[in-house]
């Protein structure tokens, strides 16, 4: 497997302990938005709660498996809103004005994402567009299913890969 | 406008039901069926019964599917020697006729209900402020018909008893189910990794805030047992052996706490399973917390089905 | 407002099920799942819509616990069918 | 027509329904799903009934709807030993029929070696 | 301001409607079920979006908002994620890429 190592050599070494705590407090938001209460056994049990789930993540998602950028995925959240806009828009044409071309097939998009949580992040993102849903892959290259393989359906995912390069870090290893 | 759609979904409901009564290949007719399960759930909370609604999405939309799904599977090579056996069309017709009977008494019987209704909520609320839980719901079940959750409990082992006892006798004792094969790239993988620990923050708070509020035990219990599942079909944990003591305890602790309850009941209130003054809410949260562990893993433990492979697997 | 809540959540469950048609047409049983998967998304919404008309805050929960196990089942099925046959599963894949 | 009566109709068409099922279908396994179908047209009847006690603030009587909880659960845990008996019988066997006669057959024919 | 909330409660709920009627109509009309796979994982994604949207001015707190939105992110990521893994099966056991 032959990957880019400008999407591995990025992934700063994190710690166990300060991956667990982001995590715990984020899991712990979430509680906090499920059961909006101060009552003291709410907040006992939501501790409860978001220990488990940390504890659950950690072993299932170790630190090593690569991670989110929040802030940067964030950022870039306006963009694939719209894209995703546009893709439910690009299906309701194709559907409802029957003069429209539908041209499905295959294509396979080398990647710079090593498989693993990184590469599967970007996948399922990227089934959310428009013209694309991933269909796994062949001997490590990603293959797409396209609604239309006359339209530029690789160049847009690279595009949307250097995008997503900045708030995906790979992992060192598969997992 | 809720007339048309009350209309509506129980056109759709009967329509799903007739499919899967009669549809032709098995996995189909379990695919009409979980979409049933999904629309009762809508017709539940038509009916105002919001913590029905959560026990069957949970239960008939996740649990029921899965099960029914993979043995649907399984079993697709048998279904063209079951159909050469289907009943002649005498015993169809008397079949027809005598639901159609039974149709026809029910509806009589729903149509002549009494007016007013007869009913126990005013019961329950006037009873409620002793047990200091704010769901009538789960009054009822913790404290009113107590015995009738911790005999559920009791079935609900029975039943995983019986599913265990049909192990073949070299992997008596073994993991209950198949082997998974692990996929890393596959997305299984990816969903198992991801969505387990949101899974499990949303299952307690289910079973939470099911004190005061729609939500308990049964249905927090099934979010877990669904998530641990799915980790399991993604082969990243297997099951664990059947003969564990840890689990064996686990799974009996639940019953047991509740037990005690009773028996403290009985020495200090006067009767098994009723609460001495001022401790209610405490003790029903002490069997809350005991049964959450034992019904997470026999609901998850019983769609795994009997153990087929020894421990080492 | 709630009355067009109402109705909204009327018309999306009459749309979701006309894709029941591919739950009866098929033709293979991946369709069926992804007409059961198109009404599990419908239902959602609807869930949402009333819940929000009604105003009964816990409705939400049910929306999402249906969520969470949205593709559950497809995922159980299409784990099914692999396991069925191991002749064509992963082979061609992952090495 | 109020919520209650329609359904409660509806439910009575379903046990029916599900009756006709566990009759006429040779596979167990579509025995097992009629049966279900059954099952839940006697809840939603339960849950109608239900519906109508509504009173004192409540949108339904609380009782009958716990003990529908209790139900649920129950029929899940009857559902899931009935089809363990299945793939069982299915794994003895290599079929599932009911017949008597085509059962005891095979069961000699395993129980041979 | 309350008419305006319930005006873009309006549009919203309806534009979100529309999807789905096309996600359905893609459903029975697209010719392969690859293809029908596009209509599904993209066109009632967005309509549930919408809906959601919509809703957002009409419920009472920020919490229930944020919980409308988590509503719909796990919807979006068990629906693509189902896709896939879907379109995968379909490519190792049908048609060659």
């Amino acid at each position: 497997m032959n990957s880019d190592p400008s999407f591995t050599s990025t992934a700063r070494p994190e710690s166990l302990l300060a991956t667990a705590l982001w995590r715990g407090m984020a899991f712990f938001l979430l509680w906090m938005l499920l059961m909006p209460s101060l009552k003291r056994g709410d907040l006992v049990v939501g501790v409860l709660a978001s220990v488990g789930a940390t504890w659950v993540s950690l072993r299932l998602l170790p630190p090593s498996s690569g991670c989110l950028r929040f802030g940067r995925l964030l950022a870039l959240l306006p963009h694939f809103v719209w894209e995703s806009v546009l893709a439910g828009v690009d299906v309701a044409r194709r559907a409802l004005l029957p003069g429209l071309p539908l041209r499905p097939g295959f294509v396979t998009c080398p990647l710079g994402f090593p498989p693993g949580f990184a590469r599967n992040t970007f996948a399922t993102i990227t089934t959310l567009l428009p013209g694309s849903v991933a269909a796994g892959e062949v001997d490590g290259v990603m293959v797409y299913h396209c609604i239309d393989t006359s339209s530029p359906v690789v160049e847009q995912l690279w595009k949307e890969e250097r995008l997503l390069a900045r708030a995906l870090v790979a992992g060192r290893h598969h997992g | 406008m809720i007339e048309i759609l009350n209309f509506g979904l129980a056109a759709l409901i009967l329509g799903l039901a007739v499919w899967a009564v009669v549809a032709r290949e098995a996995p189909a007719a379990v695919v009409g069926f979980i979409v049933y399960g999904l629309l009762l759930t809508l017709v539940w909370l038509q009916l105002q019964g919001i913590d029905v609604a959560l026990t069957e999405a949970a239960i008939g939309g996740g649990l029921t599917g899965v099960l029914l799904i993979n043995a649907a599977v399984r079993l697709r090579s048998t279904e063209s020697t079951a159909r050469a056996q289907r009943p002649s069309a005498s015993t169809r017709w008397l079949a027809a006729a005598l639901s159609a009977t039974v149709t026809g008494a029910l509806a009589i019987c729903v149509l002549a209900l009494p007016e007013p209704a007869p009913t126990l909520a005013p019961e329950v609320l006037a009873n409620i402020a002793v047990t200091e839980v704010g769901n009538p719901i789960t009054a009822v079940l913790l404290a009113f018909r107590a015995m009738d959750t911790l005999l559920e409990a009791i079935v609900l082992l029975f039943a995983l008893i019986g599913v265990w006892s049909l192990a073949p006798d070299r992997a008596w004792g073994g993991r209950p189910g198949l082997l998974q094969q692990a996929d890393p790239n596959g997305m299984l993988d990816y969903v198992a990794r991801v969505l387990p620990p949101i899974g499990i923050v949303a299952g307690i708070y289910i079973f939470w805030i099911g004190a005061d509020y729609p939500g308990g035990k049964f249905q927090g219990a099934t979010l877990l047992a669904a998530m641990w599942l799915l980790v399991m079909m993604a082969g990243l944990a297997d099951a664990p052996p059947i003969s564990r003591s840890w689990l064996r305890w686990l799974l009996v602790a639940g019953p047991l706490a509740f037990i005690a309850v009773g028996v403290v009941g009985a020495v200090t209130a006067g009767a098994f399973l009723s609460y001495p003054h001022g401790f209610a809410k405490t003790l029903i949260l002490v069997i809350e917390f005991a049964l959450m562990p034992t019904l997470t893993l026999i609901l998850g433990l019983i769609l795994l089905g009997a153990p087929l492979r020894g421990e080492a697997a | 407002m709630a009355e067009f809540l109402v109705g909204a959540a009327a018309f999306i469950l009459g749309m979701v099920a006309l894709g029941l048609v591919r739950l009866l047409r098929g033709p293979g049983d991946a369709d069926r799942i992804m007409s059961a998967q198109l009404l599990g998304t419908g239902g959602i919404a609807a869930v949402l819509l009333l819940g929000t008309a009604t105003g009964e805050r816990a409705t939400l929960d049910v929306a999402l616990t249906l969520a969470l196990l949205a593709a559950f089942a497809a995922f159980a099925f299409v784990k099914a069918k692999l396991a069925q046959t191991p002749g064509e599963s992963r082979a061609a894949d992952s090495q | 027509m109020t919520a209650g009566t329609l359904f409660g109709l509806c439910a009575a068409a379903l046990i029916g329904l599900g009756l006709f099922g566990l009759i006429v279908n040779p596979h167990p396994l579509r025995k097992i799903l009629s049966f279900n179908v059954f099952g839940s047209g006697v809840f939603l009847l339960f849950g109608a009934i239900a519906h109508r006690g509504a009173a004192a603030g409540m949108g339904g009587d609380p009782v009958p709807q716990a003990l529908l909880i209790t139900g649920i659960v129950v029929a899940f845990s009857a559902t899931a030993l009935a089809v363990a008996l299945l793939l069982r019988l299915f794994d003895q066997t290599g079929s599932v029929t009911l017949s008597s006669d085509v059962a005891a057959k095979a069961g000699n024919d395993t129980g041979a070696h | 301001m309350k008419l305006f909330l319930d005006l873009w409660t309006v549009v919203a709920v309806v534009a979100g409607a529309f999807f789905f009627f096309a996600g359905t109509v893609g459903l029975l009309r697209f010719p392969d079920s690859l293809t029908r796979l596009h209509a599904l994982s993209k066109a009632d994604n967005l309509g549930l979006g919408l809906v959601v949207l919509g809703l957002l001015p009409q419920v009472d707190s920020v919490s229930a908002g944020l919980k409308l939105v988590g509503i719909w992110l796990l919807v979006l990521l068990s629906g693509a994620t189902a896709a896939q893994w879907i379109a995968r099966t379909f490519r190792q056991s049908g048609t060659d890429p």
